[in-house]
């Protein structure tokens, strides 16, 4: 079992295909999405009326999850809904998650 | 004749108006589908929201879409090109016209900044779906008869207003990041997406299944049309009404959100609808549609967006507030014109008619 | 003519009664509806469950509550206030007669607790759209008129019989609780949501969208209904049939548990329908009802509920044990009702129709 | 009469036979479920992909599923069995002779492996559902009967052609595992649930509910369907439609796929069914079929099964590359024969009617 | 990057409105919620009618979180299938998730 | 509070039925269950056509978790697309997610 990075974002439904694309840019190898509903502290959203929030999980190596926080702070952050968290989990075949970069 | 005796032939005819108003106003305000809204907003006051299921939802908006884009083009082939070509160029220039009044029109009655005014001026300068269906359902119960190629003009009028709102607020927003410096990172952001936003309006998926519609309509014809009229024709004004039961939620939700619009927002909201639906009556006379066609036009002008717009000024102006929008499109306009718009419009488009036609 | 004679032709009209009898319930078995619910049970048997998507199975269940109401609204316009006022009050008297004796009977041939008793009280003094809905398809098919207003008593009848089981249960509950110690922390939850418990109930949404398409038809007239017919008419009977093929599954899981439920709890939920039904159809006799309406009363009193009982009971009632009662109401009382219940009542109807009209 | 004269009566015959093809072709490209289909497939190329809701699809597969079955069932019971037993066995016949049929020319043709082609075998063994239904919506819009059982044998040929391809690579799997000893590890699984696949493939859900509707359709008949025509009937077409934007979709998404396929395979997946096509005319021939049922025997054995056969080949076949068979089957073989390959074997069936009828 | 508390709970789908509004009187300022199905040793619920089961996740400081176990161990656990379990994760802007209360 | 392992599956919605049953087989005492999409690095999947991922999770006593891993690099792993990741979590009625064998 190797150690590897888990982030988890929530944010507008509206989003999915920027988001997907801007994980892709950022390194991520793969991602899980589900739909979501939710209330925070912003609460500001156009998602009412297009179907909520989705949940995106990405396992990636520490330096790759790094910049899609960067990402997320840059572009996400200041005009949209957005909760993310992050953790350390275990899984069998590590290189998966691990892009081309980050492998050296 | 005496003078006298005219004149009570005016109150007579006047009368008899008034009580064809009333009944007019009962036949829209008494359809199903208002009735549905109706309760869809009651059941928010209720705390029991009445929404459907998020897919069932989705579905009904592209059946809605789908169907109003066939049997446009079904008439559409029908039409002379000669009969279409002006209204079309009319509809277009409505389209730029009127999201540029409300940039300004805003200005003058609220204290909005540019970005919150120029994506009002893309919800206002799109159409809605719905109120646009409700006028067909309004006028096929009166029995008055309209162009067959108005979903065309619906979809031609869906997507300049937004463009050009977006381009207003786009204008202010890069005046501005010259000038400050402390919101500089959101503007590459900003940056980064404009080559989307343009894509993601004029290729939004609520346009293409339109569009989409009406150019299989075009081509199947009355005798493909025939295979699928109990689905598409048959079934539309109930389904109409399911995805209203929907729509009264959701501007149910933003009634608590009118208090805090302010006057000048509620005013507008009510009013430039008016003075917008009227001007797309005035044009369309102009443009030589019939009265059910003028009126259909002006109740296109009067109707904001409530989901394409939306969504591409989320993506592509992501600084604007869209509890400004969505209170003033869906929880003040939408239900403003569903229930005393459209039989505004008719009378209105009823009294011009003796000017143009 | 001579007494054999009298008692040959006695016996004829008999023989002439048991075909058409059995032509009548071979109409209700190889109906589509029953059909597929045959076929929804049978899947579960087969491990493939045939169910629905869940968002589609919820807009199916808003549709056919939403289509019964708006019928049952228009015909209650056209029907004489006179008419309808009796079969309310009545409907009302059923609506607590009948769980007060679920609540009896159960003490007498079970061995459940006083909440559990309750909440058979609430499932069976409730009723089933699903039952109630077939019962009009099965009148229907056989040409019986019954009275336009029936859906209002569905309505009616919905909730007394919840609050009263539900009522029934909290009195034994409040009484324990004084006495035990043990169990008292549950009781600060059950006191905390004892503020939401009839409200949950008599604002549930199934009942809203029931009531509110009861109003709407009322108001909308037949004028109105026309513009929708096809959707919420026409396709009625097939959305019905869709719908059942999730019940069939529902309750096909059920079966299982059904060895579980001991004799007692098996015979009430077969016997007590047929008891309730009868007395339901002697009350709409009595309340001027003709013979379709008076059948449609009894099959609303021996129809239990099985979506909005187990909601309520489940928020207000959370100890009572819903293996218990969705058992009995959805795997044995509900297929009863559907399969063998809707031709007894018929022929119960039939057979004392003699005595009242 | 001259020989010049024959000949040139002769060139005029063709001449109208053509302007008939040309015309029935455009009737079958210029209706909506194929023009909706090609919507979905331009949406895929303009990065919006126009899905339907999951759920809805879901609900829309079954839907078309049951309905077939249902007109299949009442039209069954109204056929002699004599007229239905032969046409049974032959489609029997060809559900084996087909997918052993693919597994040896994709020998000669492909370098797939034979885990690979048992997969393709399975898939072009069995059948498409909207393959058919556009088969006799095509039928209904040129107002050419056909046999109302025909939905029985689309229920007959759906699951043979899966257990054969299945079989012919699983021999080859297990003669394989006694040989590499690498790949034991996964052969344990594969022989773990080697128990379930046969179940999986002929209790699996799509062939429960098209077997389902049939019953239903044979027990209720003609009277029962009555009730349930609207929705089951009229609105077939419409909702085949709004399956084929999602069908369209998917077929889209493999489009670029198939340039990665080799020529051989899309060689194949375009020539085969041209052959089994013929075949299966022909055979329906022999069998006693009109021209009508004929073609549709073409149409079924021609078809790929993109549902119920991708679906068995993966639990029972992880080892299969479903790239390869859903790029074959989806990418190529359905919009080949939903947009040419219909008409093309409605002209066979025309041109060979003459040596059989 | 700030470490606070994430709390999961899959419970019936016909609590939703009541979970959120006891969570909201426990100091939580958002939730996130996923429709989901599952079974449990329990397994003794009306949902099966109702449509399964909801999965909610709080981010919260520790002493919100605690509060929350508090109530379902009052009112849910007991009456109710339910599962919960809690982690601690690393969110960037620690101070959305923070209530009025624990803020001082 | 106790310390127990949640292991998180996420994989072909086709297999839905198997992995339920192989879960019970190897020990687990409950699952939950979402419906999800998502890419990864194999991306060779049929459920494009059947709707997507389903995304599982466990709570087991390490013993349990650790059978299900082996069961996945068994059977899954080489023909399916699979993605999975285990953490330790903590929660409060810990013997409801141990099976028989493991609390001896
Ligand atoms: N404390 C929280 N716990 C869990 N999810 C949260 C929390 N705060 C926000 N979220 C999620 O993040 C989304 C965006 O939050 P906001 O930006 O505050 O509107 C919400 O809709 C929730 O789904
Ligand atoms: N061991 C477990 N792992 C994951 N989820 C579980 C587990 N046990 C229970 N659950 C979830 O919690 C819900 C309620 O469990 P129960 O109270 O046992 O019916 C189940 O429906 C599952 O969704
Ligand atoms: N790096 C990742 N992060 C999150 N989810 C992943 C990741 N890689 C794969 N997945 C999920 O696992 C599924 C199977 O992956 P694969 O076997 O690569 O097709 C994908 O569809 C994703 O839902
Ligand atoms: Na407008
Ligand atoms: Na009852
Ligand atoms: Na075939």
């Amino acid at each position: 079992m190797h150690e590897i990075d888990l982030l988890t974002i929530v944010t507008e439904s509206i989003l999915k295909e920027r988001l997907i694309a801007d994980l892709k840019i950022a390194g991520a190898t793969g991602w899980t999405l589900s739909a979501a509903q939710g209330e925070g502290p912003r609460n500001r959203r156009v998602s009412e009326v297009e179907g909520g929030n989705i949940r995106v999980e990405i396992l990636a190596d520490p330096v790759t999850i790094a910049r899609i926080w960067d990402m997320l702070k840059d572009s996400y952050f200041s005009n949209y809904a957005v909760a993310a968290w992050q953790s350390t989990v275990q899984v069998s075949r590590a290189d998966r998650y691990l892009g081309n970069e980050s492998q050296g | 004749m005496g003078v006298g005796e005219f004149d009570s032939s005016v109150q007579y005819d006047f009368k008899v108006d008034l009580g064809a108003s009333l009944s007019m106003a009962s036949t829209n305000v008494l359809s199903v589908p208002v009735l549905v809204f109706l309760l869809g907003v009651i059941s928010v006051r209720l705390k029991a929201d009445l929404r459907l299921p998020d897919p069932v939802y989705q579905a009904t908006a592209i059946y809605l879409l789908f169907a109003i884009g066939l049997k446009g083009g079904v008439a559409l082939r029908a039409s002379e090109p000669a009969d279409v070509l002006l209204p079309i160029v009319v509809a277009v220039a409505l389209g730029i016209v009127i999201p540029i009044a409300v940039f300004l029109v805003l200005k003058w009655v609220t204290r909005l900044n540019a970005i919150d005014r120029g994506a009002m001026a893309a919800h206002y300068g799109s159409t809605s779906l719905v109120t646009f269906t409700a006028a067909l359902v309004f006028l096929d119960a009166l029995d008055v008869s309209y162009e067959g190629f108005m979903p065309t003009l619906l979809t031609v009028l869906e997507i300049p207003g937004i463009v050009v709102g977006l381009l207003l607020a786009k204008r202010y927003a890069s005046t501005r990041s010259r000038v400050e410096d402390a919101t500089s990172r959101d503007w590459v952001a900003g940056d980064s997406v404009s080559r989307d936003w343009i894509r993601e309006v004029v290729l939004g998926k609520s346009v293409l299944i339109l569009f989409g519609g009406l150019v299989i309509g075009f081509l199947t014809g009355v005798q493909g049309y025939e295979q699928v009229e109990p689905f598409f024709g048959g079934l539309f004004t109930g389904v109409l009404a399911l995805f209203l039961l929907e729509m009264g939620v959701l501007a149910g939700r933003r009634l608590s959100d009118i208090r805090t619009a302010g006057p000048g927002l509620i005013i507008f909201a009510i009013v430039f609808p008016v003075f917008a639906g009227t001007l797309g009556i005035i044009s369309g006379y102009l443009a030589g549609l019939s009265m059910g066609g003028a009126m259909i036009l002006g109740v296109l002008c009067a109707s904001a967006s409530y989901i394409a717009a939306p969504a591409a000024v989320r993506l592509a102006l992501p600084e604007a507030n869209p509890g400004i929008t969505l209170t003033s499109s869906l929880g003040i306009t939408f239900p403003f014109n569903l229930i005393v718009g459209i039989p505004i419009y008719y009378l209105v488009a009823q009294a011009l008619e003796s000017w143009f036609l």
